[in-house]
C-alpha cells in the first residue's frame, strides 16, 4: 500500500492544477463559449470533422463582424469517438468548463444519452449532426433540430423511384447497420413497403465497420431485389455498388445523404451506378452553398477545406442560428433569452443554405422539408430532381 | 447452388486476406513468441506508403509490388528495431503492451500523414471481371486468392528449404539451442518482423485495391486473429488456411442466416475448434516436462 | 513393518514407447527406500504414475487404502503424499514463506468469501499456519531467509525451500526426486541429514530417485533398480551392490 | 526511512502492513480522496469517479492475468454483462439499485463460468482469444436479443438513489465509486495473502507444482474466473450509474484492451500496482491534452486539425517509454524509487 502515497499526491496536484476558473454559463466579458460533441475520430471521423469545422466557420464569420455585441464566439469541441458514453462525459466536460449552448450532440445514441442532462442544465441545443426525433418529440423546453429524420429522408428517395420508375416487379431491399442509426434506416424501408404495398426482402444487417459485403449483394441478388436501402454511414455505399455492379443488378438505389460526400462519390464512380440521396440542405457546390465556401475559404487552412462537406453546412448553419439567437439578446445574453429567441417565431437567414428557418413554442423542429437528389458519381454531379416537400 | 458457389468464392476472397495477414502473424509468434497486435497497422502503413508510391510515381504494377515488398521489409525491420529489440529479455507481456502502443501510435501517424478520407487504390489488374461458371469475380478478387497460395507455397519453400528459414524453424523450437548452433537470434527477429510485413502488406495492397485505402485498413488485422487462433498460433501454414475457413464460414453463415453472424461466425468457429483442440487445428501441443 | 506403498504390475506407455514396464515393488512404513537406474530408466515416470499426475495403462498403485492410480493429482496431499522435482519447481517470485504456506494449502479452510473478509476463523488459521511454517523454517535452519525471493536464493536453497514445502503438506511419505544432484558435496550431506531426520523425527517415509550412489548406498534401506521401464532388482543396499543385472545395466552397455 | 524492524507476533505476520509509516500514508491518501470532491470542478470528480470504476475493473483483472496468470481479453465483455445487469434491472424490472449492482457481479460471475469451463484447458494467448471471441459473442447477443436489451437503442435509467445517495449528484456518485474501491481494494489484499491467493499465483508461477501441492486446477482457475468477473462486474454495474444510458458501443476491444494496459503498465499481480495502472491510462488522454494546451496558441492551432491525432500518438508513445524504462510497472517503479532512497548513498 505504499505506493498510495503517489496517488495522493497526483491526486492533490491535479486537483490544485487542473480546476478552471468557472466561467457562468460560457460567458466572460469577451467571450462566449458554444460547444460541439462529435466523433473526431473512429469511422466517422469523416462526417464529425466537418462537421466541427463547419462550427468554425460559423464564429468565424461572426467573430470577423466583430463578434456578439463585442464577444468574440469561442468553439470548443470535444471527442466522443462515436461512442454515446463518451458523448455524456464531453458534455460534463463541457458543462464544467463552462458552454454557453450546445451544436453537435454526437450522433442518435449519444445524442439520445445526454438529453436527460440537456433538459437538468437548461443548456440551449440545436441537434443537427444526426437527426432523433426524441430529441423533439416531445418538446424538451432548450432542445431543437434542424433537419428531417433519416427515415423521412430515405422514405422521399423510395417514393421518387416509386412514383417515376416504378420497376416491373418492384423488390425493396435494405442493407442497414446493426445500431439505432440502422433501425431508423429500416423504418423507412418498412414504411415504403406498407405505403406502396410492394413485395419486400428480409432486412440485412451489418456489424458496423463491415467491409466486405459479397454475401450481403449475393443475397440481395438471389431475392430479387431491384430497389435497394445501400444504408451505410460512407465507405460501405461504394463498395455495395462495387459488388452490385458485378452481377450487373439493375438496382434502384437511395442512400443516406452522407453520399454527397465527395470521398464516396469519387470511391462510387467506377461501378457505373447513380443513385438517390435525399437533404434538406442545398447540396454543396450549388449556388445554395457559395457564401458558406466563401466564408470557409477565408477563415480555414488548406487541410481544413479539404475535410468539408454537407456536414460542415449543417453545422454552420446550426451554430450561425445559435449565434444569432444570443446576438438578438442584447448586451447580456442568458440561455433563457437565447431560447426565448429561438423559439419566438421569427426568422433565421441561412445564408442561402435552405430558406430562411424558424421555430415556434409548439415546434422545435424545423428544415424538414426533403428534396431528392440525383448522384451521378461519374460525372460528380448532384441535380436536384423534386423540391423540398414534407413527408 | 449458384449462391452457394458465389459465396464460397466471395468468402475464399476475403479469407485469403486474413489468411495471409494470419500468416504474418504466425510467423512472428513462431520465431519470437510475441503477438504482434500492430501487424494490421503495419499493414496499413504498407498499403498507404505504396499508395502514395503508385500515385505519385504512377509506377506500373509489377514494378510497384516489388518496390512495395522492398518497403515493407524496411518498415518491419526499422519497426522491430526502434520498438521490439530494445524490449529483448523483458517479460512477454510487455513486449506485447510494446505493439499495442505501437499500433496506437502508427494509426495516428498515418491520418496525420495522410488525413482521414478514403482513397481509391488504382492498380491495373482491377476492374475486369472473371467468370468461372456461375461464379463472378472481380480481376483484383482472383489476384487475392492467387497471391494466398502464391504466399502460402513461399513460405512452405522458405522455411522448409532456405538455409535461414531452417534457422528460424531451430530458434522457434529452442532459443539457446540455435544459439549454440550459431544462429544469430536478433537478426532472426527482425527477419520475422520483414517477413511479416511484406506478407501482410501485400495483403493491405490488395485489400485497397478492392475496397478503398482508408484509415480504417488496420480492422483487417483484429480480424485476422481467429485465423491464426483457429490454424495455430505456431504454424503459418495452418494459419492461412484458418483463414480461408473463417472467411468461406463468415459468408455462408451471413448467406443463409443473417443475424449479423457473419461478423461473430469466426469467433464461434474457434471456442468449438479449440474445445476439441487447445492449440489450434495444426498448432503443436507443447510438451510439458516435469 | 506392513506396506506402506504397493505397486503391482504398473505399466506405462507414451506412444510405442513402454516407459515403465510391469513393475511391481512394496515401500514398508517408516522406510527409505530409493529408486536407482541408468538414464531413461523410467524413473522420474514412475514418479510421476505415484503423484498421480500420469495414469497407469496397467497395474494398481496402492497408498495406504488409496488407489493413486485412480486418483486426481491434486488428492495426493490428503492422502498422505508430498514430493518434490527434479528440475526446481518452486515459486520463484514468491518469498521462503509463501512458498511453504503453499505446502499448507490442503490444511487450510478459506474459501473466496471468508477469504475476502478476512475475518474470525479465516484470520486464526492464517495466524496457525504462519505459526507451523515458522517450525519448518527451523527444522530446515532457513531462519535467516525467511523473507527473500526463492529465486534469489543458490541453487541448493532453492531445493530445501522445496523439500521444506512437500513437508509442509503434512506428509506421511516422500517423494524426493534427484535431491541432490547439482549440489555439492556438503549441501549433499546436508540434505542426507535432513532425509534422516525426517525420518526419524517425523516418522515419514521416504522414496527418493537418486544418481547419487553415495546417499543412495549411505541411507537407504532398500533399493529398486530400473533399466528400460523394468524392474530388474530390489533389495537392501548390500544386496542390490553385489547383484549381477544392477552391475551389467550399469557397466555392461560400455 | 526504515531499515530494519523485528515484529514480535504472528498477527503483525500475516498484517497487511507491519510498518505505521504505510498505514499513516494510506490515512492520509484517504483523507485526501475525501477532501478532493469539495476542491475541485465536477469535471474533474467525474474523471475521479471513472478512475475509481476502472480501478476495481483492473483489481478484477489483475486477480485473473496478474496473479493467475490467465490472460484474458474478454474484460469487455464481462463489464457489459455487469453494466447492462444493473441498467435492465433498474429500468425494466424496478429493482432497487443496491441489489441491481450486486446483481452485475453475480450475473457476470456466472457468466465467466461459461467461459471459463470451455477454457480451462487453454494457455497464454490461446485463452487470450478466446475470452476475446466470448466477449464479441456477449456484445452480439445484447445488440441482438432486442426484446430483452433494447438492442441499439440502448437502455436508459432516470435519476437514482443509493443507501441515501443521489447518484445524480457528481460528488455523491463518487463517494459511492470510492466506498465500493476501497472494499474491492481490500477484498482483493485480503484473498491474496490467503490460501486462495497462494493458490492462484501458485498455479501461474508452477501448475503442476501446484497440483502436487493440493491446488485443484479447475476448481481454482474458475474461481479466479469468478472472483473476477465479480469485481469486473460491479464495475459495470457502477457504470451504468455513471452514464445512465448505455449500448454496447462502449464495450469494444479496445476496452479490453486497455484494461490489459492498465495492470501491465500498473504492475502484474499487484493490487495496488492496479489501481495506478487504472489511474494512468484514465487520465494518459487528459495529461496528453493539458500538454497540448500548454504549447503556445500558435502551435496549438497549427495542430488543431489533427488534434485528437497527436493525442493517440501521445498515448502510444507513453505506453511504449512506459514499457522500456520499467516493464514490471509503475509499481515496479516505484519499488526502485524506494530501494534507491532507502539505501542511498550506497545505491549508486
Amino acid at each position: 500500500m505504499k505506493i498510495s502515497k503517489l496517488g495522493a499526491l497526483c491526486a492533490l496536484a491535479i486537483s490544485t492544477a487542473l480546476s478552471p476558473a468557472m466561467a457562468e454559463e460560457g460567458i466572460t466579458d469577451t467571450e462566449i463559449v458554444i460547444g460541439n460533441i462529435l466523433p473526431m475520430t473512429s469511422s466517422a471521423a469523416l462526417v464529425g470533422r466537418a462537421a466541427h469545422f463547419g462550427s468554425v466557420v460559423a464564429a468565424a464569420e461572426a467573430n470577423a463582424d466583430g463578434g456578439v455585441n463585442g464577444r468574440q464566439v469561442v468553439i470548443r469541441t470535444e471527442d466522443d469517438g462515436y461512442v454515446p458514453a463518451r458523448t455524456v462525459q464531453g458534455l460534463r466536460k463541457h458543462i464544467d468548463e463552462g458552454v454557453f449552448g450546445l451544436i453537435g450532440t454526437g450522433a442518435g445514441a449519444g445524442t439520445a444519452a445526454i438529453l436527460p442532462i440537456l433538459e437538468e442544465e437548461g443548456i440551449p441545443a440545436i441537434v443537427s449532426f444526426s437527426p432523433l426525433q426524441a430529441a423533439v418529440d416531445p418538446i424538451k423546453p432548450t432542445v431543437f433540430m434542424i433537419g428531417a429524420s433519416y427515415q423521412d429522408l430515405l422514405f422521399a428517395q423510395l417514393k421518387y423511384i416509386h412514383e417515376n420508375h416504378n420497376p416491373d416487379n418492384a423488390k425493396y431491399g435494405v442493407i442497414r447497420q446493426d445500431d439505432d442509426f440502422g433501425k431508423q434506416v429500416e423504418e423507412a424501408f418498412t414504411r415504403a413497403v406498407d405505403a406502396f404495398e410492394v413485395d419486400a426482402a428480409d432486412p440485412i444487417r451489418y456489424k458496423r465497420g463491415q467491409k466486405d459485403f459479397g454475401a450481403e449483394i449475393l443475397k440481395v441478388r438471389s431475392n430479387g431485389v431491384n430497389v435497394l436501402i445501400a444504408g451505410g454511414v460512407t465507405t460501405e455505399i461504394p463498395t455495395m455498388l462495387k459488388e452490385s455492379s458485378k452481377f450487373k443488378l439493375p438496382l434502384q438505389v437511395a442512400t443516406v445523404p452522407t453520399s454527397t460526400l465527395p470521398p464516396i462519390m469519387k470511391l462510387s464512380a467506377p461501378y457505373g451506378y447513380s443513385y438517390y440521396s435525399g437533404d434538406y440542405i442545398s447540396p454543396m457546390g450549388s449556388e445554395g452553398t457559395a457564401h458558406f465556401m466563401e466564408v470557409a475559404k477565408a477563415s480555414l487552412s488548406e487541410d481544413e477545406l479539404k475535410a468539408l462537406n454537407r456536414y460542415a453546412v449543417t453545422g454552420y448553419v446550426a451554430t450561425r442560428m445559435m449565434i444569432e439567437a444570443i446576438r438578438r439578446c442584447g448586451d447580456n445574453p442568458t440561455r433563457a433569452c437565447a431560447v426565448e429567441k429561438l423559439e419566438s417565431g421569427e426568422e433565421f437567414d441561412t445564408a442561402g443554405v435552405t430558406l430562411p428557418l424558424t421555430f415556434a413554442k409548439d415546434r422545435h423542429i424545423s428544415a424538414t422539408a426533403v428534396r431528392v437528389l440525383e448522384v451521378d458519381p461519374v460525372a460528380g454531379s448532384v441535380t436536384p430532381v423534386t423540391d423540398f416537400a414534407q413527408y | 447452388m449458384d449462391l452457394f458457389l458465389n459465396l464460397v468464392a466471395s468468402g475464399l476472397v476475403i479469407g485469403s486476406i486474413y489468411g495471409i495477414i494470419a500468416i504474418a502473424f504466425a510467423v512472428i509468434f513462431k520465431t519470437t513468441g510475441v503477438l504482434n497486435f500492430a501487424q494490421g497497422e503495419v499493414m496499413m502503413l504498407v498499403a498507404y506508403v505504396s499508395w502514395s508510391l503508385g500515385t505519385e510515381l504512377s509506377l506500373s504494377f509489377p514494378v510497384l509490388v516489388i518496390v512495395s515488398i522492398g518497403v515493407a521489409a524496411l518498415i518491419g525491420i526499422i519497426v522491430e528495431r526502434l520498438f521490439i529489440r530494445p524490449m529483448i529479455g523483458q517479460p512477454i507481456f510487455a513486449i506485447v503492451m510494446v505493439t499495442i502502443g505501437l499500433a496506437v501510435m502508427l494509426r495516428s501517424l498515418i491520418v496525420i500523414f495522410w488525413g482521414a478520407d478514403a482513397e481509391p487504390f488504382n492498380a491495373a489488374i482491377e476492374g475486369g471481371l472473371v467468370e468461372i461458371g456461375p461464379v463472378v469475380l472481380f480481376t483484383e478478387q482472383l489476384f487475392a486468392i492467387i497471391l494466398f497460395f502464391a504466399i502460402m507455397t513461399a513460405v512452405f519453400l522458405f522455411f522448409r528449404f532456405t538455409r535461414i528459414g531452417i534457422a528460424m524453424r531451430a530458434t522457434a523450437m529452442d532459443e539457446t539451442a540455435a544459439l549454440l548452433m550459431g544462429v544469430d537470434v536478433r537478426r532472426i527477429s527482425a527477419l520475422a518482423w520483414a517477413i511479416a510485413a511484406v506478407v501482410s502488406g501485400l495483403a493491405g495492397i490488395t485489400f485497397a485495391i478492392m475496397f478503398s485505402r482508408a484509415p480504417d485498413l488496420w480492422f483487417q488485422g483484429l480480424r485476422a486473429f481467429p485465423a491464426t487462433i483457429l490454424g495455430g498460433l505456431d504454424s503459418p501454414l495452418g494459419s492461412g488456411f484458418g483463414g480461408l475457413i473463417i472467411g468461406v464460414i463468415g459468408d455462408l453463415s451471413e448467406g443463409y442466416i443473417g443475424q449479423g453472424l457473419k461478423e461473430i461466425s469466426g469467433f464461434i468457429v474457434i471456442i468449438i475448434v479449440l474445445m476439441v483442440r487447445p492449440y489450434g487445428l495444426f498448432g503443436e501441443k507443447e510438451l510439458e516436462r516435469v | 513393518m506392513s506396506a506402506l506403498l504397493e505397486l503391482r504390475n504398473v505399466t506405462r506407455r507414451f506412444g510405442g514407447l513402454t516407459a515403465v514396464d510391469n513393475v511391481a515393488f512394496d515401500v514398508p512404513e517408516g522406510a527409505i527406500y530409493s529408486v536407482i537406474g541408468p538414464n531413461g530408466a523410467g524413473k522420474t515416470t514412475l514418479f510421476n504414475l505415484i503423484s498421480a499426475l500420469f495414469q497407469p495403462n496397467e497395474g494398481t498403485i496402492e497408498f495406504d487404502g488409496h488407489q493413486i492410480h485412480r486418483a486426481k493429482t491434486h488428492q495426493l496431499v490428503d492422502f498422505g503424499i508430498g514430493r518434490t522435482f527434479q528440475n526446481l519447481a518452486i515459486f520463484s517470485h514468491a518469498t521462503v514463506v509463501q512458498n511453504l504456506l503453499v505446502g499448507l494449502h490442503h490444511t487450510l479452510k478459506a474459501n473466496p468469501l471468508t477469504a475476502a473478509l478476512f475475518w474470525g476463523p479465516a484470520q486464526r488459521e492464517e495466524i496457525a499456519a504462519r505459526k507451523r511454517v515458522e517450525e519448518i523454517i527451523d527444522f530446515l535452519e532457513i531462519e535467516h531467509l525467511r523473507d527473500m525471493p526463492v529465486g534469489l536464493l543458490s541453487y541448493g536453497l532453492q531445493k530445501r525451500v522445496e523439500l521444506g514445502r512437500a513437508l509442509a503438506t503434512g506428509p506421511k511419505m516422500l517423494l524426493l526426486d534427484e535431491m541432490v544432484s547439482g549440489m555439492n558435496s556438503e549441501e549433499t550431506e546436508d540434505i542426507a541429514r535432513f532425509i534422516l531426520d525426517i525420518r526419524e523425527e517425523l516418522g515419514v517415509t521416504v522414496v527418493m530417485v537418486e544418481h547419487d550412489m553415495g546417499i543412495v548406498m549411505d541411507i537407504s534401506d532398500r533399493i529398486a533398480v530400473l533399466n528400460h521401464g523394468a524392474l530388474i532388482a530390489e533389495g537392501t543396499p548390500a544386496e542390490i551392490s553385489s547383484d549381477d543385472a544392477v552391475v551389467q545395466a550399469y557397466l555392461g552397455k560400455n | 526511512m526504515r531499515t530494519h524492524h523485528f515484529v514480535e507476533t504472528y498477527e503483525k505476520h500475516i498484517a497487511l502492513s507491519d510498518n505505521p509509516v504505510t498505514w499513516s500514508w494510506t490515512g492520509l491518501l484517504l483523507v485526501a480522496l475525501v477532501v478532493f470532491p469539495f476542491a475541485t470542478s465536477n469535471y474533474l470528480i467525474a474523471l475521479a469517479t471513472t478512475v475509481g470504476i476502472a480501478a476495481i475493473g483492473a483489481i478484477g483483472l489483475n486477480i485473473l492475468t496478474g496473479v493467475t496468470g490467465l490472460i484474458s481479453l474478454g474484460q469487455a465483455g464481462f463489464l457489459a454483462a455487469g453494466c447492462y445487469t444493473t441498467a435492465l434491472l433498474i429500468a425494466d424490472y424496478n429493482w432497487p439499485p443496491e441489489l441491481a449492482l450486486i446483481a452485475a457481479g453475480v450475473v457476470s460471475a456466472l457468466l465467466s463460468l461459461v467461459v471459463g469451463v470451455p477454457s480451462l484447458r487453454l494457455k497464454g494467448l490461446y485463452l487470450a482469444i478466446t475470452t476475446m471471441a466470448f466477449s464479441f459473442i456477449i456484445t452480439h447477443f445484447l445488440l441482438y436479443a432486442e426484446s430483452v436489451t433494447h438492442g441499439p437503442y440502448g437502455v436508459r435509467i432516470e435519476d437514482l438513489g443509493f443507501l441515501g445517495l443521489d447518484l445524480a449528484s457528481p460528488i455523491q456518485l463518487y463517494f459511492l465509486v470510492l466506498a465500493v474501491a476501497v472494499i474491492a481494494a481490500i477484498a482483493a489484499l485480503n484473498i491474496l495473502r490467503t490460501r486462495v491467493g497462494r493458490a492462484f499465483t501458485a498455479i501461474r508461477d508452477h501448475d503442476i507444482a501446484a497440483r502436487v501441492m493440493g491446488i485443484s486446477l479447475t476448481q481454482y482457475k474458475l474461481s479466479a474466473f469468478v472472483i473476477s468477473s465479480f469485481f469486473v462486474g460491479i464495475a459495470g454495474g457502477l457504470m451504468a450509474f455513471q452514464f445512465r444510458f448505455i449500448n454496447v458501443d462502449i464495450f469494444n476491444l479496445l476496452l479490453s484492451v486497455e484494461a490489459l494496459a492498465m495492470i501491465i503498465v500498473g504492475g502484474l499481480g499487484s493490487v495496488a500496482g492496479a489501481i495506478l495502472g487504472a489511474v494512468f491510462i484514465v487520465l494518459l488522454p487528459e495529461a496528453t491534452r493539458e500538454v497540448i494546451d500548454l504549447l503556445p496558441t500558435g502551435i496549438t492551432s497549427m495542430l488543431s486539425t489533427y488534434i485528437y491525432e497527436i493525442r493517440g500518438l501521445l498515448t502510444g508513445l507513453t505506453i511504449i517509454i512506459m514499457l522500456r524504462i520499467e516493464p514490471h510497472g509503475l509499481i515496479g517503479l516505484w519499488r526502485d524509487i524506494k530501494r534507491y532512497w532507502t539505501h542511498w548513498p550506497l545505491s549508486v
